[in-house]
């Protein structure tokens, strides 16, 4: 009964001559999306920073947001620069509650989390 | 608005993943007629949510025989929300999510639904069962405070 | 999608209007994971509307120490819905309204509830009480219909 | 626990030097708006055209409908144009449904509405 999650994944300038990995997320953020998250995570280059898209998704959970914390883990580990956008007021409530903001910055939208890479 | 008290509103639904999101919807369409503010609301689902997770993961270990049972009481000034699910129930509250340590493998990824519960609503109390009632969480929120 | 059978979702509210927007809420978040079209939700959340109110004022006559139930049963290719009340139910179901009878007086303006839970939903059967069980309207809204 | 019904008196321009009256609902139309439907109703000038702004109301069902089958009825004593704008494609279907249509004409939104009268 869970709702699959969708990933996909772009690649976009970052207006400096780099390019930027964009994962737009859709569907639910749970316990089921562990493929969509990590999986998906593995397959991107780990040289460039990646953006996470979540204006797409309807619902996120604690199960989800554990998802979340370890695909931070392994970019923290190479080094790499996450940041995310597109999530409701009362998302980035609950980010910032666990902690998650220390780890990655929490941005309205896309051009304000590619301005900040 | 009129008179807001009476029997409460009781919902069961059954121990899977997802179902959860029931209980978001009705415990949504309970505060909105109450007259909570959209903020607020959003705090209240994701609490319930957590609440219905644990007693469906938990509390009956996914077993869809058994069901979560979620009565939602409106009060003058508050609503008060009990998940009920036939497990044993937990006798403490753990630590707060510490995301250093999470974030250095010190700690599980996971860990988080009891702590958003407490900072989400305004009262929150975990009951084991007992007298052969099950465990339940029973959460208040409060209708005057404003969500932050 | 996962197996959707199983137990079904039970809710009950108390007999006060208003209330429907609590089994519409719960109802909306059935069909939702069950994978419905926004349009088919908007028409079961109308029917059960309809239905509710009809529990509420004419079955329980609006004594709120009632309870108006409803059942959501997922099946394979279907959404079963019950809406139960504590009355003696209907024989039959009202003829059609006419709106041009209603705009000369000659009917009344209301009476239309019954009418469009037929129109909305694949389904509509009204059961009167019996063997010490109340009255219900049993409805089913059909996963592959198109809204039209 | 029924939300009110507010409704808003506006007086437009019609575009030919003529006035529009513009009845302006939110909240819930239910068998709690009685007053907010037929009460405003009477205050209006029976000498120009009405038109109904459902854009703003959340919640429609079989009892605001006789409501407004009522004043409709009072409207077609009075020999006044009645339209309706703003209603969801299924509030449109439901009116459409119960023969509202034949008496009073639904607009996608107020321009056209106010070119139709
Ligand atoms: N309803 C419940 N019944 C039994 N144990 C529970 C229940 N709710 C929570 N727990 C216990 O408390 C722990 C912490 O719960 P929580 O903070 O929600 O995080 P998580 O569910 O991700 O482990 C759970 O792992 C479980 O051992
Ligand atoms: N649950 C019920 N119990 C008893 N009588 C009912 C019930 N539902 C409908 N009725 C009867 O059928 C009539 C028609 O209902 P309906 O079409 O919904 O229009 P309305 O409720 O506006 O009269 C009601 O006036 C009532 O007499």
């Amino acid at each position: 009964m869970q709702t699959e999650t969708k990933a996909n994944i772009d690649q976009i300038a970052d207006g400096n001559g780099g390019r930027v990995t964009v994962l737009r997320f859709s569907g639910d953020i749970s316990s089921g999306s562990h493929d969509a998250l990590l999986g998906t995570y593995t397959t991107v280059s780990k040289s460039q920073p990646v953006l996470l898209d979540f204006s797409k998704v309807e619902y996120i959970n604690s199960s989800g947001i554990a998802l979340v914390i370890q695909m931070l883990m392994e970019a923290n580990k190479n080094g790499q620069k996450i940041a995310a956008f597109g999530l409701t007021p009362h998302f980035q409530k609950v980010f910032t509650m666990v902690g998650i903001t220390k780890y990655a910055s929490l941005y309205q939208d896309e051009a304000a989390a590619k301005a900040s890479i | 608005m009129v008179n807001l008290k009476g029997k409460p509103v009781e919902l069961r639904v059954p121990s899977r993943m997802g179902y959860e999101k029931v209980a978001m919807g009705t415990a949504a369409s309970v505060a909105k007629l109450m007259g909570f503010p959209d903020a607020r609301i959003e705090d209240l689902k994701t609490a319930i949510a957590e609440a219905c997770i644990n007693a469906i993961e938990h509390g009956n270990r996914l077993n869809d025989n058994l069901c979560v049972g979620v009565t939602l009481s409106a009060h003058d000034d508050s609503l008060e929300v009990t998940v009920l699910d036939d497990g044993a129930g937990i006798s403490k509250v753990p630590p707060k999510p510490d995301i250093d340590r999470k974030m250095h493998g010190e700690e599980d990824a996971r860990g988080m639904g009891m702590f958003l519960i407490q900072s989400l609503v305004d009262e929150a109390e975990w009951v084991k069962a007992g007298n052969g009632k099950g465990s339940y969480v029973r959460l208040v929120i409060r209708l005057d405070k404003e969500s932050d």
